[in-house]
């Protein structure tokens, strides 16, 4: 896909696939293809964006991608390291530089626990601070680095507002000092005026540490406020992955098109400009042949059934996984050479 | 609505919870009986051997047997028979032992056994179902079963053949009625893990780097412990009742033994003769037994959020 | 189909617990005991040492190569068939009913284990469900009253009604009863009801000479209707009266309580809103959206009790001189009569095992959400 | 769009106050809301979580849950006033006038009944009240006399006598609120409605779930609609399509809607007016077009200015400052003070009232008194 250098992270072909437990024997009887061959990069320094419709796997392949689930097939690198089959001691120090933060605030954070040693935890697991007066000073820094201060240690999650509750959650994950962060539907929870506030934190805080985010999110508006690459997932497979600027102006996957199409505008200007995707998403355990995404576009072919579609690099940087090349407004399509 | 805010205040913060229980004692003094009827029995049971030598249940005196001087319970028995001397407020029963020292020496005694059952059920039950539940898989499996196994008789029936086989002993018994009670508490703190360990923030303690046991033992467990104690709470008076029914249906080290079962069970046969000597200690039995459950009850209120409003 | 497939691996399992039960009961009562326990069934008092020592044998309990009746009892080395060794054959003679002689005083060696069993097992069966049946009709609409009328006073009095019941000795409440309607409550000379036994013919409502009726099933009540005895009929049903009330008095809490709680939930679910935004009548909103969730978790809690009242009853059948299994349990420990003992857990656990699957299968039934 | 303004209104609130009565204390969760729907119109109620806007639609609907008291104000649905009507007069209410959809359609329809049950219930509870929409539909169903098949001309002569006051058995009934049912469906363009009505709620996906809970809301032909985040748990392109049947929905029913939501990119979408919530308050009330060009209230100004956007290039985002007041203490005067960059001396003091400051469009600000 691109260079190896440079690549924090790398993911070729990775897959999570859930069985369907049923029968006498209690077998698996089919497969929730949850993630289902997902080649991904991500650069040093860069936030990669991971949108896409509840249920297209995004949030598994973040999980998976964190070892929170063994994967079922293909390989995850960080720094050039294959992690993926890594057992408990050998994937410590890497757990020590991935971190990760979740989207109900409240939901991640033990009730019984204080934020001081919430904080301190992450520290003492790693071994990053040597006495109790390091930690605590160290715990001190981060949750003043995310905006709140000292005396807030001592309180218990309950006491906070939900924007104080994710900020607490990062400076918890900021505690191992890790170089990566995932960054799972980190606002989807908050108020409007509360998630720009703790978008503004994350930006900030990514530029002094010299952060790399993996930015998963439904919500195609905060995606494109926040990330320099973005991949467009759909029943389990990266359909589009490209800059973000390219992506949302000139989307060439169908899909792209469709999602981008029917987010409304907070602007009653332009109002009626939605454009409807009809049907659902098909179920991940019954995945249509070939091309995926074939049941609701408007431009499938036979061959769209008959074969999967080749990521083909469209332009440079920006990838799709289709057959054709759409001319969206004039509606008419050539094909791909792959 | 009322949740969101409340959740947002600093003041109402650590504080809530004691708050929240004293309102509750305000709304139901039901709850407030029961903590102080369990609280009142405890301090009987720890002050009996100030009240009455722990001795006293083994002397027996031949002229006393089964009389009644209380002059403020006329029994409307033809045969109730006044033994004069000392006043015994509760009559005395076949060996001629004032009743209510026989309660006061055997209220520890049923306190005792149930303690030790449900604390041990309780700490048996915290680590086998918690593992059970963290692990999953085999482990899982082999736990569930043998659980399987213990529920599918009733307790009662375990109990009697194991005091058959191993001897009428008080250690026996605590053993037995222990073996009919630990299931229960693998599977509820098995239940409480299994939805606890769903929760998000076991999931971001092991993106962290924790360890399973620190995960199960310093965080899961702790969130978990409530239900179980609100349990154990309400268990105190159900072991003491089936305690109290194997001794009373003979299962006793002694004839003489002081427990209130065993104490009833002297008084069965005199049902119509005697009636206080099954009353008042059955009696006992009730009012210790329904202020536990009372104050279970009202624990179960103040730690169920859902209640809340 | 699906359903199918599912009951028979629960089967299955059941059977497995079964298995494991066996093991256990099986330790208990043999690796506890001296062996020579294992033979008291299976012998008579005239039997000689030589012939106490085949049945040993036969009994895969000694060796063959034991030398003689006292040193099997003696535990000589060599003399005792290690404990696994003995289990498969304790098992094969569990499994063909062969139980051996009774050692109840009175009929000790005339009958064998199995009848004395199953001929007083209809007289617990018919109390354990009378009880059972009782304590549902009553527990559940009290537990809908209480959810309902959450913490006004009908709450109050359904919750004191089912915690007293709930924290008062068994054998304790069933005396009050007798004393009640024995002592106090006396017409023309004679208690209302009958204080014990199965069959009492001294109260005020019972019939004095009620005759007598042939054996079908067992079942006292079943067998005197089948007579066609009106008179038995009721004399048994009057005497059922007292111990049926006290074991669902004392048993209604459990299921009061879980339908108290599981109803109060169902009514605050997002459903409940939905349904009163429907304009839908309380009535509708209560029996129709609340209880149908509600009741699926007493379907599981009203299955279990039933269960456990079959062993549950010992105490109230001492308390009311029943003549059930549970009362005889208590004369087979004083002689220790271990076989008696033993058939009683197993066939309580047999039905215990069953009723849960029935009822795990009622559930699936009822859930359309459940698969299997 | 001026009929409409013209027309009268159809539900109107006034200086509701609304208190929960918690054991941590009282929530005052209403602080006087002042609030009027016009016939026909889609008004968006906007504002953030706690802000008091389900429990207005609530109080509109008379569901406040027990420890709710109503201190004040009125609500007049059509003439009569909501708050002085009987328990049972409400219900009636409900059952045809108001109706609801909710957010999580998941949560909201029961899971052990099927959709068929939980919609036909709400005619066959009292079939009097609907028999004659059930009939009227059903011959118009059936279609001017002409040359049928001499089955429909036969129901159709015991269609006629019915609604001289003929009465119907309940096999007929049922047959006829069924047929209903299954126009309804098809209404909310759900496919194959036969079959969903023997289905049970999770055998559905989320947007077909959604659109049964707006077919029970429309089964009772409603003068108001009150829908309460009706698309926040949708996927974007399920979003998309509620919001198309909400479009076309209110061009073939003549409901008054009340969309209550967070999300203002939705509001713009569909609204015809739209009054901003805050701590309990309305703080603005205006056209939809003048209050997105034009905020006056700094709350919405702030609000407008934090939305991320997808139709634009990356900017720094503008928030603002500090969080949604606990309402078991809310500050004193104008609520949004403590976190109002404008604020100055009056505003911890006076609450504000809402007043017209330009035609149609209301504000409660201290900034914009005379």
């Amino acid at each position: 896909m691109v260079s190896e250098t440079g690549n924090l992270l790398e993911t070729k072909d990775l897959m999570k696939w859930f069985p369907q437990r049923g029968g006498f024997l209690n077998r698996a009887q089919s497969y929730l293809r949850a993630v289902d061959g997902v080649s991904l990069t991500v650069r040093r320094g860069e936030t990669v964006g991971l949108v896409g419709e509840s249920g297209c796997g995004k949030t598994t392949l973040g999980r998976t991608i964190m070892r929170l689930t063994d994967p079922s097939g293909g390989s995850v690198k960080f720094e050039g390291k294959e992690i993926s089959r890594l057992r408990r001691g050998a994937l410590k120090p890497f757990r020590r530089k991935m971190q990760m933060v979740f989207q109900d605030p409240y939901a991640s954070l033990d009730p019984r626990q204080n934020v001081r040693s919430a904080i301190v935890e992450p520290m003492r697991i790693h071994g990053i601070t040597r006495s109790k007066k390091e930690s605590n000073e160290f715990a001190e820094d981060l949750i003043d680095k995310v905006g709140l201060n000292p005396d807030h240690l001592s309180r218990f999650p309950h006491e906070f507002s939900g924007g104080q509750r994710q900020r607490i959650a990062v400076a918890i994950a900021l505690a191992a000092r890790p170089s990566f962060l995932v960054l799972d539907e980190p606002t989807s929870s908050l108020d409007v005026s509360v998630q720009a506030q703790v978008l503004t934190l994350l930006q900030d805080l990514k530029q002094n540490l010299g952060l790399t985010y993996l930015f998963i999110s439904h919500n195609l508006a905060v995606i494109r406020q926040m990330c320099d690459r973005t991949a467009v997932m759909y029943l389990g497979r990266v359909v589009e992955y490209a800059p973000t600027g390219m992506l949302f102006e000139n989307p060439k996957h169908p899909y792209t098109v469709a999602l981008l199409s029917s987010v409304p505008i907070p602007d009653p200007r332009k109002r009626g400009q939605l454009a409807v995707l009809s049907g659902d998403v098909p179920n991940a355990v019954n995945i249509p042949s070939g091309c995926r995404f074939r049941t609701r576009c408007g431009f499938a072919t036979d061959r769209c059934s008959s074969a999967s579609p080749p990521l083909v690099e469209i332009e440079k940087d920006h990838w799709i996984e289709c057959f054709y090349d759409i001319d969206f407004g004039r509606r008419s399509k050539t094909e791909l050479a792959s | 609505m009322a949740e969101e805010a409340r959740n947002r205040n600093s003041r109402t913060g650590r504080w809530a919870d004691v708050r929240y229980m004293l309102h509750l004692f305000r709304q139901n003094p039901i709850v407030l009986a029961g903590a102080v009827i369990s609280a009142a029995s405890v301090i009987i049971a720890l002050m009996s051997g100030l009240l009455v030598s722990s001795t006293y249940w083994n002397h027996i005196t031949p002229g006393a047997s089964l009389c009644w001087n209380n002059q403020l319970i006329d029994w409307h028995i033809a045969n109730v028979f006044n033994c004069g001397g000392p006043v015994y407020p509760l009559g005395t029963d076949l060996y001629g032992r004032g009743l209510l020292q026989m309660i006061i020496v055997a209220i520890p005694v049923d306190l005792q056994i149930a303690f030790e059952v449900v604390a041990s059920a309780m700490i048996i039950g915290t680590v086998l179902g918690g593992v059970a539940a963290y692990m999953g898989g085999v482990v899982d499996e082999i736990i569930l079963r043998a659980t399987d196994i213990f529920l599918a008789v009733p307790g009662i029936l375990l109990a009697i053949v194991l005091l058959v086989v191993l001897g009428r002993t008080i250690p026996v018994l605590t053993t037995a009625v222990l073996i009919t009670w630990w299931p229960f508490y693998v599977r509820l703190a098995r239940s409480q893990v299994l939805s606890e360990k769903e929760k998000l923030y076991v999931e971001r303690l092991k993106a962290t780097g924790a360890s399973g046991p620190r995960i199960l033992f310093r965080h899961i467990i702790p969130n978990t412990i409530y239900p179980i104690l609100i349990q154990g709470t309400l268990d105190i008076g159900a072991v003491i009742l089936t305690v109290s029914a194997l001794m009373f249906i003979g299962l006793t080290p002694d004839p003489k033994y002081p427990e209130l079962g065993n104490l009833a069970k002297q008084g069965i046969q005199y049902i119509f003769t005697a009636p206080w000597m099954i009353l008042f200690p059955g009696l006992t039995l009730l009012i210790i037994s329904v202020g536990f459950n009372l104050l279970g009850d009202g624990i179960r209120d103040v730690f169920d959020p859902r209640l809340r409003r | 189909m699906k359903l199918i497939v599912y009951a028979i691996r629960r089967l299955l399992l059941m059977v497995l617990v079964l298995f494991g039960l066996s093991i256990l009961i099986f330790y208990l009562t043999r690796g506890l005991l001296p062996p020579n326990f294992a033979l008291a069934p299976y012998v008579t008092p005239r039997m000689d040492d030589a012939a106490r020592l085949s049945i040993a044998r036969s009994l895969d309990v000694a060796t063959s190569s034991c030398p003689s009746y006292t040193a099997f009892v003696d535990q000589q080395a060599g003399c005792i068939v290690p404990l696994w060794g003995q289990y498969f054959k304790w098992l094969t003679n569990v499994l063909s009913g062969n139980w051996g002689y009774t050692l109840l005083p009175g009929i000790a060696g005339t009958d064998s284990t199995l009848h004395v069993f199953f001929s007083r097992f209809p007289y617990t069966v018919e109390l354990a469900l009378t009880g059972a049946f009782l304590a549902i009709a009553i527990g559940i609409p009290l537990g809908i009253v209480s959810a309902t009328h959450n913490n006004r006073l009908p709450d109050h009095v359904a919750r004191i009604f089912s915690l007293g019941g709930y924290s008062v000795p068994q054998f304790w409440f069933g005396a009050i009863l007798q004393i009640v309607f024995v002592l106090y409550i006396r017409v023309n000379g004679v208690g209302l009801l009958p204080a014990s036994g199965a069959l009492s013919t001294t109260c005020t409502i019972c019939f004095a000479d009620p005759g007598t009726i042939g054996t079908f099933t067992g079942f006292p009540i079943i067998d005197a209707l089948a007579s066609g005895n009106i008179p038995y009929f009721w004399d048994a049903l009057v005497a059922l009266i007292l111990p049926a009330l006290t074991l669902a008095i004392t048993s209604i809490g459990a299921l009061s309580r879980i339908v108290r709680s599981s109803m109060m939930e169902a009514l605050r679910q997002d459903y409940i809103i939905l349904a009163q935004s429907k304009g839908l009548k309380d009535r509708l909103v209560v029996y129709k959206h609340a209880l149908r969730n509600a009741l699926l978790p007493a379907v599981t809690v009203a299955g279990l009790l039933t269960a456990y009242l079959l062993g549950g009853v010992v105490v109230i059948e001492i308390v009311f001189s029943w003549p059930g299994v549970g009362n005889t349990a208590l004369v087979a420990a004083e002689v220790l009569d271990i076989n008696f003992l033993e058939l009683y857990v197993l066939v309580t656990a047999v039905i215990i095992v069953a009723i849960n699957l029935g009822v795990d299968i009622l559930y699936a039934k009822l859930d359309p959400r459940v698969t299997y | 769009m001026t009929a409409r303004e013209e027309a009268g209104p159809i539900l109107k609130i006034s200086d509701l106050r609304v208190t929960f009565h918690t054991y941590a204390g009282d929530v005052k969760a209403l602080n006087g809301v002042d609030l009027t729907v016009r016939k026909g119109e889609v008004l968006g109620l906007v504002g953030e979580s706690g802000c008091g806007k389900s429990v207005t639609s609530l109080a509109v609907a008379g569901l406040l849950p027990p420890n709710a008291e109503l201190e004040s104000g009125t609500i007049t649905l059509a003439g009569a006033d909501i708050l002085k009507m009987s328990r049972e007069e409400i219900r009636q209410k409900r059952l045809t006038d108001i109706a609801m959809v909710f957010q999580d359609p998941m949560t909201y329809l029961n899971p052990v009944l099927t959709v068929g049950s939980q919609l036909l219930e709400i005619i066959t509870q009292e079939p009097k009240l609907f028999l004659p929409a059930l009939v009227r539909h059903r011959l118009e169903e059936i279609g001017p006399e002409g040359k049928e098949a001499p089955a429909l001309a036969a129901e159709r002569e015991r269609l006629l006598s019915i609604s001289r006051g003929g009465r119907p058995g309940r096999k007929e009934v049922e047959r006829l609120a069924r047929q209903y049912v299954v126009s309804t469906l098809r209404q909310v363009r759900l496919p194959d409605p036969e079959k969903v009505l023997d289905m049970y709620p999770f055998e559905l996906s989320g947007g077909m779930r959604q659109r049964v809970m707006i077919a029970m809301a429309l089964v009772r032909r409603p003068k108001l609609l009150l829908a309460d985040e009706m698309t926040t748990a949708l996927d974007v392109t399920v979003q998309a399509q509620i919001l198309q049947l909400l479009r076309e929905l209110r061009k073939e029913i003549d409901a008054s809607i009340v969309l209550i939501t967070h999300d203002l990119a939705v509001v713009a979408e569909v609204c015809d007016r739209v009054a901003v919530m805050y701590a309990g308050n309305i703080v603005e009330l205006a056209g939809v077009e003048e209050l997105y060009s034009d905020p006056l209230h700094p709350y919405t100004k702030g609000l407008l200015a934090s939305i991320p956007r997808v139709d634009s290039a990356r900017t720094r985002q503008v928030s603002i400052g500090g969080s949604v007041p606990n309402l078991l203490f809310p500050p004193s005067g104008c609520r949004f003070h403590p976190r109002c960059p404008k604020a100055f001396g009056k505003c911890p003091q006076v609450k504000p009232p809402l007043v017209e400051v330009k035609p149609g469009h209301l504000v409660a600000c201290l900034l914009y008194e005379e």
